[in-house]
């Protein structure tokens, strides 16, 4: 295609992306906020992986659409993390009144 | 080639070519900014006619003949009123939650085939993408609750919400047997399929499959008796209490617009689209590849598409009329302990009618007799076993536990 | 092209959210606006709202949620595996059978541990 | 026009992004995360997977985000309902990301494909899938484009038969972790049933 979209584009997208997703990691100091950066980060490194899938030239037998199915095998983790996440921050939040993750520490003494 | 050569060659592939273009330009003018808002607002005025005449009235008559107006008095009404935001909310959501509502009612109604080559657009994965779209209207329903600050707003938005992703999973997998049958998650394939092997509704894990989506898919448009999202006897208006005038009136025209395009979908998925015989690919059939025949056919099915859609929405009111609300807790058993186990098993009995009637290519009477009362029974077996596991279950803890203040006055 | 299809959907997206911007936008022009302290008050049947609005709600709305989010999943490895099951033999029904069973072995365990149960 | 599309796409996103990790009012937050999800879902259409588009509102937008508002409704009191942001962290934070940006950006630049097709930077056009003749790749790949859905399944079901099994593993694996933790048990001397209840009974008045 004679106009067609540079894969760069799509790798510095995401690229930012996950660099966002990091920075909300450090900065949250709410535990779902935390949550949400991750899920940035996920779904910065799925944009790469089917990026990768349509603009490269695959390996031998390496299928049809291999960057897909790692995808969908990430978005089904992803979700998977959620569930248990909010699970683990309900958990904390009934044993200290507090969403802040700052305030874990009863382990550090 | 010309608009009506265009419309017929549908295909998965769309160029954006002229032709495209101005086709996508009468979809979206004339169909979904008019028709089916012109659709929804007489489905309004049926419905306050049916209702009346259920309860002994006589319904809207004041505004044209048989109130043949009430709708555009109605929209006149909503237009003129106050619209009134209460201090403490927020602004910016609450104005977006009704528009993403209603954004999600239309968006469905982008991949239902209404007759051969008369549907928008056919992805590959349209039912996904249909599923997928719809359930953008409980997040929509949850912002409207949260952004009132009204607490009822808020338990009615959560009541909503946890009903509509309750019933979205049955309603899901019990179109997982029309996706197997058909090969397909295309809605012209599923179309296709039924032309050749006749209605989904008319195999057995297809009957228990549709009346699975009916009951959810009422569930899905909130109405009664799955109405407690918005029970008015106990939490006022639920989560749109805080919504008044034309904003309130969004909410009204994604319902009834969810409505007629859940009954499309039905009428799609199991009931053959606009085909008006159950084993017969009849209209379609007529098509020979003239525009004439093309017309005709369509005509034919677009008529019969439109009266059995009309059934769906009829049958709705009556249910409404008739039934009154469910207990919450009933309601939520019923869809976690009684639809999802049916549906998981009904996926099994759809891959054994998959390998005993579709499997060969064509519909054979022996192979067809042997379908119907084999898996026919598999399926009543299947039936009858989650009922029975849930009496077995609900004798060994009374539902009334769960409540100890109906125990209590029971003397229980 | 197949992607061209979601052309569409984006146009229709711009014509539902106009749809429903619109007749709003008729309303600021036509519809009389007084403000009033009560007039933009909470309704709560008439009582002064009492207390924090944004209550913290029961567990129980997020057990359904978690249970929704996993069966939501399971149908985005249902549907693949339904339309291609045509093409595909027995061992496709096997593994969707043992899939479906692990499912179900999850509905099952929070069912017998009663969180099913609206209390 | 494509070219364009994309970076109006992109900016919205990673404003999207920004707007979720800079928001105070965590329903605010989780509200651009669903917008940023959605323009995700656009480049998926752009990269002509429109399956995984689908896919990411169904379980992104439809799920998660609402799993997300309930963990926030199920968390919020009055003395976190605005969520602040790490006083103290605040400047190492947003000099790691950028640091974590450049790197990726150096990275991207100068990274060459293993598969042969030259550096990334190179790479300005997705390969033409037509004509496929001959080119056993060109015309797997065109119709798992064309037909994703069902390619998807029947890679499934043969080679990743495994990773799918696991996924259901997985899934159940997670259903039964999160009910165990987020079930509620009634713990002598434990004051929480009491609040939950509070939520309903603060308006058990009729109307």
């Amino acid at each position: 295609m004679a106009n067609d979209i540079p894969l760069n584009w799509f790798l510095y997208f995401s690229a930012a992306a996950f660099a966002i997703g990091l920075t909300g990691v450090l900065l949250r100091r709410n535990a779902i906020a935390v949550l949400m950066a991750i899920e940035i980060m996920l779904n910065a490194a799925n944009v790469n992986l089917v990026a990768f899938w349509r603009y490269g030239t695959p390996a031998a037998g390496a299928g049809p659409m291999p960057g897909v199915i790692l995808a969908l095998l990430v978005v089904t983790v992803a979700a998977a993390e959620v569930a248990v996440g909010i699970g683990l921050v309900l958990l904390c939040y009934r044993r200290w009144r507090a969403v802040d993750v700052d305030r874990y520490d009863t382990l550090s003494g | 080639m010309d608009v009506g050569t265009a419309l017929i060659a549908q295909s998965h592939r769309v160029d954006l070519s002229p032709t495209t273009a101005i086709v996508w330009a009468l979809w979206l003018l004339v169909g979904f900014a008019g028709i089916f808002p012109g659709i929804v607002a007489y489905m309004v005025w049926l419905e306050r006619k049916v209702a009346a005449r259920f309860q002994d009235r006589i319904g809207p008559n004041r505004v044209g003949p048989f109130g043949l107006l009430q709708p555009i008095a109605d929209a006149i009404k909503l237009i003129v009123k106050e619209s009134i935001v209460p201090r403490p909310a927020d602004g910016l959501v609450h104005l977006l939650a009704p528009v993403i509502v209603l954004a999600s009612a239309f968006l469905t109604l982008a991949v239902v085939p209404f007759a051969v080559g008369l549907v928008p657009i056919d992805p590959p994965s349209g039912l996904v993408y249909l599923i997928a779209v719809s359930s953008l209207s409980p997040l929509g329903i949850f912002l409207a609750g949260w952004s009132s600050r009204n607490k009822y707003s808020l338990i009615g938005a959560m009541r909503a919400v946890a009903q509509l992703v309750s019933y979205e999973i049955p309603q899901v997998l019990a179109t997982i047997p029309v996706v197997l049958w058909a090969g397909s998650l295309s809605l012209v394939s599923i179309f296709d399929h039924q032309a050749k092997f006749g209605w989904n509704a008319f195999t057995p894990p297809g009957l228990l499959a549709f009346a699975i989506f009916l009951i959810a898919g009422v569930a899905e448009v909130n109405r009664t008796p799955f109405d407690i999202p918005e029970a008015e006897s106990e939490i006022i208006a639920g989560y749109h209490t805080e919504y008044s005038g034309m904003r309130f009136g969004l909410f009204f025209l994604a319902e009834y617009l969810g409505v007629f395009a859940i009954s499309c979908v039905a009428t799609v998925l199991f009931l053959g689209g606009g085909m008006p015989l159950p084993f017969s690919s009849f209209p379609v059939n007529l098509i020979d590849g003239s525009v004439g025949s093309y017309i005709l056919a369509d005509a034919i099915l677009l008529a019969v598409f439109l009266a059995k859609v009309l059934l769906f929405i009829f049958a709705m009111f009556w249910v409404r009329a008739t039934l009154p609300r469910m207990r919450i807790d009933r309601l939520m058993n019923f869809a976690w302990k009684y639809l999802v186990p049916l549906c998981v098993l009904n996926i099994l009995f759809a891959a054994a009618w998959f390998e005993v009637v579709v499997r060969p290519g064509r519909i054979e009477a022996g192979r067809w007799a042997v379908g119907m009362i084999g898996v026919g029974l598999l399926t009543a077996a299947g039936v009858q076993l989650v009922f029975w596991a849930n009496r077995k279950l609900a004798a060994a803890a009374p539902i009334d536990a769960d409540w100890p203040a109906v125990g209590a006055a029971r003397g229980g | 092209m197949v992607a061209h299809n979601y052309v569409f959907v984006g146009l229709l997206l711009l014509v539902a959210v106009g749809f429903a911007l619109a007749p709003l936008a008729l309303v600021a022009l036509v519809a009389p606006r007084k403000r009033s302290p009560t007039k933009a008050d909470v309704f709560e049947c008439g009582v002064r709202t009492h207390g924090e609005t944004w209550v913290r709600f029961r567990i129980q709305y997020y057990i359904y949620a978690i249970m929704f989010v996993v069966f939501d999943v399971e149908t985005v490895f249902l549907y693949p595996w339904a339309a291609a099951y045509g093409s595909l033999g027995t061992f496709a029904l096997v593994e969707m059978t043992v899939f479906l069973a692990l499912l179900f072995a999850g509905l099952a365990y929070a069912w017998a541990k009663g969180v099913l149960r609206w209390a | 026009m494509a070219r364009s599309l994309f970076l109006a796409i992109a900016a919205l996103g990673l404003l999207a992004a920004l707007g979720t990790v800079l928001a105070r009012n965590l329903v605010r937050a989780a509200l651009h995360l669903v917008a940023f999800f959605f323009c995700v879902a656009c480049l998926f259409v752009m990269l002509e997977a429109e399956f995984l588009a689908a896919v990411q509102v169904l379980i992104y937008i439809g799920a998660v985000a609402i799993l997300l508002m309930f963990g926030i409704m199920l968390t919020r009191n009055a003395a976190t309902a605005e969520a602040d942001l790490s006083g103290g962290w605040r400047v190492p934070g947003v000099i790691a990301g950028l640091c974590v940006f450049a790197a990726l950006a150096f990275g991207i630049n100068n990274a060459v494909s293993p598969s042969g097709s030259g550096a990334w930077s190179a790479i300005v056009a997705r390969p033409a899938l037509e004509p496929a003749e001959g080119v056993a790749w060109k015309a797997e790949r065109s119709r798992a484009i064309d037909d994703m859905p069902r390619v998807v399944g029947e890679q499934f079901m043969t080679r990743y038969a495994l990773a799918f099994e696991l996924a259901g593993l997985l899934l159940t694996a997670a259903l039964v972790g999160a009910v165990a933790l987020a079930r509620e048990e009634p713990a002598p001397g434990d004051s929480e049933p009491a609040t939950a209840v509070e939520a309903e009974a603060a308006v058990g008045t009729t109307p």
